[in-house]
């Protein structure tokens, strides 16, 4: 559980306590939030996220499902057209997937087909992404199949501080999330205000500016990105300006073209297959609006077209630093067209 | 006469196919026959707005349309023994249903017509739009039957699912998380022994429907669907057992599609006349009609006025059917998110854009 | 049923006849190729696809399922694993989602899994994408969802010729495939050639030959394509290129390179949703590969990022002809960088 | 004796916890008594493996284990129940059940210290690769039994799941399916009480898992997962029908995880000593050893032997996995497909010069 501090004073938090902290801060403050999945009860998830929610906040705020994903978010389809506001938890990622149905089908299309008329808060909550070593199905990137359905939004923090402040901004929504969470920082800390609220969901940060190249990425990777732009200063003497894109929909292309129009130079870094990974869709982007501008196709420094590898390979499958700098020498290597 | 016993595999009949009343119960279900004479309306009201529909279909103002003729009394006895404030998650086929519950048929058919999905109007009256993805809406309705427990409203919600949907994950998971969390939740599915061209033999080998009532810890209880009083009996049971905290019920109401699945169906390919003149033998309206003759309460004139309804009725959706002007294509933009995204207003305007440009 | 003809004789078929006619010769020549799903067999599917395939082959080699999409992938995985060549079929595009998971973390895995032991010759026909007027789910475009997912192979005919012989090949075929059949095309007519193979699974086709701008399209809107450049050829006196790619993945990059090359230009055309549709994937190609051959960004003329319209609607939201023309019009408006 | 009674739902037991045997059922098992001794040291086997596998985790050496710890009955005594030719598709949990098919240890764990997905070995041993995702493999099982009717090949397929995989919805649809087509599949269920932190009664409603069978129209059998010769005789009757044609069984074999859900886990967070102390006074090895003594055929040589051998097969996991070298992450690319897309090649060749540029 996340340690008690008087809000309004910042505290340093890991992402796991952070997410815990605004689980336990939006059910105190309303209590049509209710908390449920698979071990998030008794055992306070598999990751500790929800510990103590069970216990402060009664069976009725916080249960343990039935192994069944389907039913976690059909069942929260239903509660949230009864009023309440659910944050389903799937235990990874790639248990996403025999919930799709109830997501692209309902969970997405439910306030159209109501013309409007009914709205679906559900924020789905899914510890993700890999680079921790786990089984098969459990390090899954599945961005880009809830981008590509219209009416999910996608968020994905970098941080602690972002977790926080962009999970209460996803249960306060009335659209429904998709809160991807990278396992792989779950245990990295930073300062969290529990009084304050960061940029909201829709906008990118830059997190460091530079002047060389773009580098547009999210989630785990961020702080990657910026160890690359750490080794790239020292030893290339490059300077990266590195975005974090936060929300992937709605996607704040604003922030990328105003530093794409700058640098002339856009790598996209992720860490899932290539193909229709996310990158694809911001270089489709912005090569189509800033055609002018750019000195260099966007590139992609991504993860490969292969099902994600097991544990003892996944150090080298993974876009690290390497890859991003490698790709942003390939950048730097187009001479003007 | 407790109908839900756990394994009451045994039809619940109250009307025998004759119409003749079962003789030992009816003094239980005398607060029931009261609303007959309304229900033998709503029933026939189906019946001819659903005769409307096909028509609407043939004439190519409709794109489609199922046909719940031979269902009524299922339908209509099931949402007759419930609260109008109780929610209804309907499949696609419920028309009785809905027509018991007021909606009003003009936005069922806008639906059929392909204006807007799901069905307009339904919301307003407790019951959600149209689900085409088959089982889907059964887990929606264990979501809001635990809702109405939070909220104390003292709600039961229905899923209303079809002898085919038994066969999909969710409607398993569905039973499983009712049971578990003893959801105020009744399971009703219209067994109509077809699921377009797949006969219940291939699509379950369990000797009933209501037998999957024991694997979830429920009572599965098998009703003549044919029989509206026997529906209203079972349903009004599970509902205030329901009520009460008691949990879900799966309720198999055993029925039959007399028609085709959809406009676009050709059931000859499937099945035989043979078959479906034995449920034509059995129809429901008959049977209820011939049980108020022997209960001596019928009237020619009950007959008269629903027919008189009915006609206004089809005027009614023919109005507001027939050539109806369509949304404007740009409002699918508006109802993607609570407020659309730059990207949506980006595509909303290039739309537009090219609406105009056509003229 | 396909009209019969001597093998080497072409017949004009609808592509549901060329699509019968290539199961029949497919279960004729290999008694490994099973064929089910839901009301398949005595219906002969609810397009008449596999119409006449139970009375000839019986019912151990076409069968009916109960209604349940996860079992028929499922099943077919299992089938494959023990020496079958299942070909089951989706009713329709929307309900592959129920069988998400079964295809993302099965169909699609198992070679990799199995260390190249165990092949998945598993050919998934679903009746796909709008335009007939359908209801909700009836009328979605899946294909990225596929395409993004490693390990499947994903193709798509546009007429009832390349309906006949790619069916073949990916019954043939040892890897998963997701055939995609445009329902808007099934009763269109073409000639087919029972005893030839045309072009195989991942080589692209140009339709159409072009100068002024290159359009790379699949499926049902070949013929739009087509349509679009007759237009454009009478009214523009522009020569338009029509590539029809005829299977995503594997994708002939080739083939649009070469054309890109000459024209300067690239239009996507697909209708599921524009962000991470194909076109996306194939923008994010082009620019990297042709930096310095384009004289204009890639541009995608495709379906919006909303849930598929009710049938009322729907052909104003599908991209048509008009919405090409004023895509290669804004094309044709860059100038030279 | 008929161990498949449709709603049998007593447990079968032969074996009676203190190792006296069934006072009745004697000579009708006794054509399996005499592989007891064998199965026996299996058991001891995969209890010490087990307790490798946990070192070797400790040691950094593996990612994971899930420790198969107090089902060594239920497992070896399945397998051994089964021609070695009858397919398994395990869940990931079946230590017991490989090592009775004879796939060496070092396949097993080179899956878990995440050198290849799904484990290497066991197909050519006609046991799927582990499955991660709960209850999918349920449905690979009733498609490969479906082959194997149309093979002719006399085979069952066996489906392993635990207690927590019933509720998902392709568990489900794979009963349904086996049910519907007569496929000769057992679904063997492993009830260890816990799935992860969730115990059987928040998992369902049902008064048992073997309930579940009546809805499906399938035998359902509720067996003592800890007495070997219960469970071999449950499934070697099932088997039986199965290969004759009459369909599938859904068999419960109540047992209990002994230890954590994996090395990940602290089952002390949910779950009481006082639960565990139950069921370790249950022990499935130490019962059939002490039945052995009951029938005069325990021999203390049998134990030494098991822990001689048991005591190679640790060492020869410990080398197999111990800093056991990795494949080259080029593979990767080379299983996708049967052959490399054009797209494929390229990708290899990039990781290629990145792992040469890094030296
Ligand atoms: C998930 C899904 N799969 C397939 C379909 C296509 N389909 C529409 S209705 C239907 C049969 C439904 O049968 P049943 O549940 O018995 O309801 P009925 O139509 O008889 O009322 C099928 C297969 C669908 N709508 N959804
Ligand atoms: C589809 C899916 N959802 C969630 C998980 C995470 N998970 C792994 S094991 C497990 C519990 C399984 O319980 P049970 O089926 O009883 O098997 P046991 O572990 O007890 O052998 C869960 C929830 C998973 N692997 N797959
Ligand atoms: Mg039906
Ligand atoms: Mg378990």
């Amino acid at each position: 559980m996340a340690p008690t501090a008087a809000v309004g004073e910042a505290q340093e938090l890991t992402m796991v306590q952070a997410i815990n902290a605004a689980l336990a801060d939006a059910m105190e403050a309303d209590d049509r939030v209710v908390v449920f999945g698979e071990d998030v009860a008794r055992q306070g998830g598999v990751f500790r996220v929800t510990e103590g929610l069970w216990d402060r906040f009664g069976p009725q705020r916080c249960f343990d499902t039935p192994l069944a994903e389907s039913s976690i978010i059909g069942s929260a389809v239903g509660m949230a057209l009864r009023g309440f506001r659910p944050v389903p938890e799937i235990q990874f990622d790639g248990f996403t997937y025999p919930a799709f149905d109830q997501i692209a089908t309902h969970l997405a299309k439910y306030r159209s087909r109501s013309r409007g008329l009914l709205s679906m808060p559900v924020t789905v909550r899914v510890p993700s992404f890999g680079g921790i070593g786990s089984p098969e199905h459990h390090s899954e990137s599945t961005e880009s199949y809830w981008v590509h359905t219209a009416g999910l939004k996608v968020v994905v923090p970098s941080g602690a501080a972002d977790a926080y402040s962009l999970l209460l901004d996803s249960i306060e929504s009335d659209d429904p999330v998709l809160f991807l969470e990278p396992k792989r920082r779950y245990w990295a800390k930073e300062m969290v205000d529990r009084g304050a609220r960061r940029e909201p969901i829709g906008k990118a940060v830059v997190r460091r500016a530079g002047e060389t190249a773009t580098v547009v990425t999210y989630g785990g990777l961020v702080g990657t990105a910026l160890e690359a732009a750490e080794v790239a200063a020292a030893d290339e003497g490059w300077s990266l300006e590195i975005i974090d894109l936060r929300s992937l929909v709605p996607l704040d292309f604003e922030t990328i073209a105003e530093s794409v129009v700058r640098t002339g130079r856009c790598i996209v870094f992720h860490e899932g297959p290539r193909t229709l990974g996310m990158g694809a869709e911001i270089a489709a982007r912005v090569q189509e609006e800033l055609f002018f501008n750019l000195e260099a196709p966007v590139l992609r420094a991504t993860g490969f077209d292969t099902p994600y590898p097991p544990a003892r390979l996944e150090s080298t499958w993974l876009p690290g630093v390497d890859r991003l700098l490698d790709t942003v020498e390939r950048s730097l290597g187009y001479d003007h067209g | 006469m407790d109908l839900l016993v756990a394994e009451g595999l045994e039809l619940v009949q109250l009307i025998a196919e004759d119409g003749t009343p079962h003789p030992d119960r009816a003094h239980e279900v005398a607060h029931l026959v009261d609303q007959l004479p309304a229900l033998y309306e709503t029933m026939v009201v189906t019946r001819e707005l659903d005769e409307e529909f096909v028509n609407l279909q043939r004439q190519g103002q409709l794109a489609l349309f199922p046909s719940c003729r031979g269902q009524e009394a299922a339908q209509v006895g099931c949402a007759a023994a419930l609260r109008d404030t109780d929610w209804l998650f309907p499949q696609y086929r419920e028309l009785g249903a809905f027509l018991h519950r007021g909606i009003d048929p003009g936005g069922i058919g806008l639906m059929w017509r392909g204006a807007w999905h799901g069905g307009l109007g339904l919301i307003e009256r407790a019951v959600a739009p149209m689900s085409i993805p088959i089982g889907t809406q059964a887990l929606h309705a264990v979501g809001a039957a635990m809702a109405s427990t939070w909220l104390g409203d003292g709600g039961v919600t229905v899923a209303f699912v079809g002898d085919g949907a038994t066969s999909e994950g969710d409607v398993h998971e569905a039973l499983n998380l009712a049971a578990v969390r003893k959801a105020p939740c009744l399971f009703y599915v219209q067994n109509n022994q077809w699921a377009i061209s797949t006969p219940l033999a291939d699509q379950m080998a369990a000797p009933s429907i209501a037998h999957k009532g024991v694997g979830y810890g429920m009572p599965g209880v098998r009703v003549d669907g044919n029989d509206i009083l026997a529906c209203m009996a079972v349903v009004e049971q599970a509902a205030a057992r329901a009520r009460a905290g008691e949990g879900p019920t799966l309720i198999e109401a055993v029925t039959y599609r007399l028609g085709p699945h959809t406009t676009s169906d050709d059931p000859t390919r499937y099945r035989t006349q043979a078959e479906v003149d034995v449920w034509l033998a059995r129809d429901p309206i008959a049977r209820c009609r011939a049980y108020l003759g022997h209960l001596g309460t019928w009237d020619d004139s009950l007959e008269d006025e629903a027919r008189a309804k009915a006609a206004v009725l089809r005027t009614g959706l023919r109005a507001a059917v027939f050539d109806a002007p369509d949304p404007s294509p740009l409002e699918l933009f508006d109802h993607v998110f609570t407020e659309p995204t730059a990207e949506l207003r980006a595509q909303r305007a290039e739309l537009a854009a090219e609406i105009d440009r056509a003229g």
